[in-house]
């Protein structure tokens, strides 16, 4: 059984997605990890930007971190403020 | 101070918000559109944030600074939406007893933020875009 | 752009002046008069310069800069005669297309500028004056 | 026979020797280092600052620069602007 967890996209994984807001289906426990395999491989896409780093709850998270579908997770890739 | 704006950055406001009778030196830093990158020639830059993230990592910043330095008071400004050549894209202020600290500050604080700040800069030119430092 | 005043300095006029279109980097460096040195309370700072030379040792000391960043365009004003507490004693403004450059020659005309140029400063206590740094 | 030489005088050196401006009477041939002496030994004062460099028509001179009855010639006590 799987649950619905929002994802925010930005910058150029918006636009690969063509949205900046998913709603991914992943099983309970899911990590990090799993999310970005996940969107890898429906998006392969997503493979070509140089780096993707994940936000869970507006905080830099580890491949490892656990996720809950009341999680705030965005999809980071390489920023260039300034 | 932090902020993310859509609107024109006023640094006069952001110089008399800078201003204590114990401050020194006073160093601003301003990024602004410039009109070409890597040989081409830029129209204009498009600036999105993750707000509520970007302003978080900008107020870790600012604190990691002000542990590092006697930092009176700081101002951090940045710019969303698109821009064009010539406007500030991004402000950082910094008001200290003396000199040194800073332009230390100031400088790690716009280092850091070009590392860490979820912004993104799309570079819009004639014959098209693309997300900076997105892709290898 | 170098200038002595004896009116306040407009850093809103100096950051206009500093725009061009292949600037992405602004630096300003500002100076300000503070309420203490050495633990003692001053109340005012009265600048007095030896004005021909105070310009001629600031254009060197720009020209110098020019020589070895990439500067697109700069501006070094100092104020003279009697400033008050948050009065702006000295401005530096540099426009370069990276931020290092910027940096580092608003640091080095700042720097150079306290050791060569003649311009002397008296501090003004609520119970005395002194010439900062003219005896041992 | 002595020829006067115009000497300005700023900060500190100025609130010692009481002027702003010095006619310094100077020997033919006289160097900055004879001025110095000079003015050392009128203006004994002059020796407690940290120290005195000399300009020459808005120029730092040497010690053994020659000085002319038609240069502007200052005193340069420690500088502090900024």
């Amino acid at each position: 059984m799987t649950q619905p967890h929002t994802v925010l996209l930005f910058g150029i994984t918006r636009d690969l997605v063509g949205q900046s807001r998913l709603s991914v289906p992943l099983t309970k426990g899911s990590r990090v990890s799993d999310l970005v395999a996940h969107l890898n491989a429906q998006y392969p896409a997503l493979t070509g930007v140089k780096s993707i780093l994940v936000a869970v709850n507006s905080e830099y998270a580890e491949p490892n971190t656990l996720l809950d579908p009341s999680d705030e997770i965005a999809l980071i890739p390489p920023v260039s403020g300034g | 101070m932090i902020a993310l704006t859509a609107d024109p950055i006023d640094f006069s406001s952001a110089y008399h918000y800078l201003q204590t009778d114990e401050a020194g030196a006073i160093d601003f830093f301003f990024g602004v559109v410039r009109n070409n990158t890597q040989q081409r020639s830029v129209n204009q830059l498009d600036y999105e944030a993750y707000g509520p993230m970007a302003i978080r990592e900008m107020q870790k910043i600012a604190d990691q600074a002000c542990e590092r330095w006697p930092i009176l008071k700081y101002v951090v400004i940045h710019r969303t939406g698109v821009l064009r050549i010539g406007e500030m894209a991004v402000l950082i202020g910094v008001a200290t007893p003396h000199r040194d600290a800073a332009f230390e500050a100031t400088r790690y604080i716009i280092d850091t933020i070009k590392q860490t700040v979820p912004i993104w800069k799309k570079e819009l030119f004639a014959d098209g875009e693309v997300w900076v430092n997105a892709t290898p």
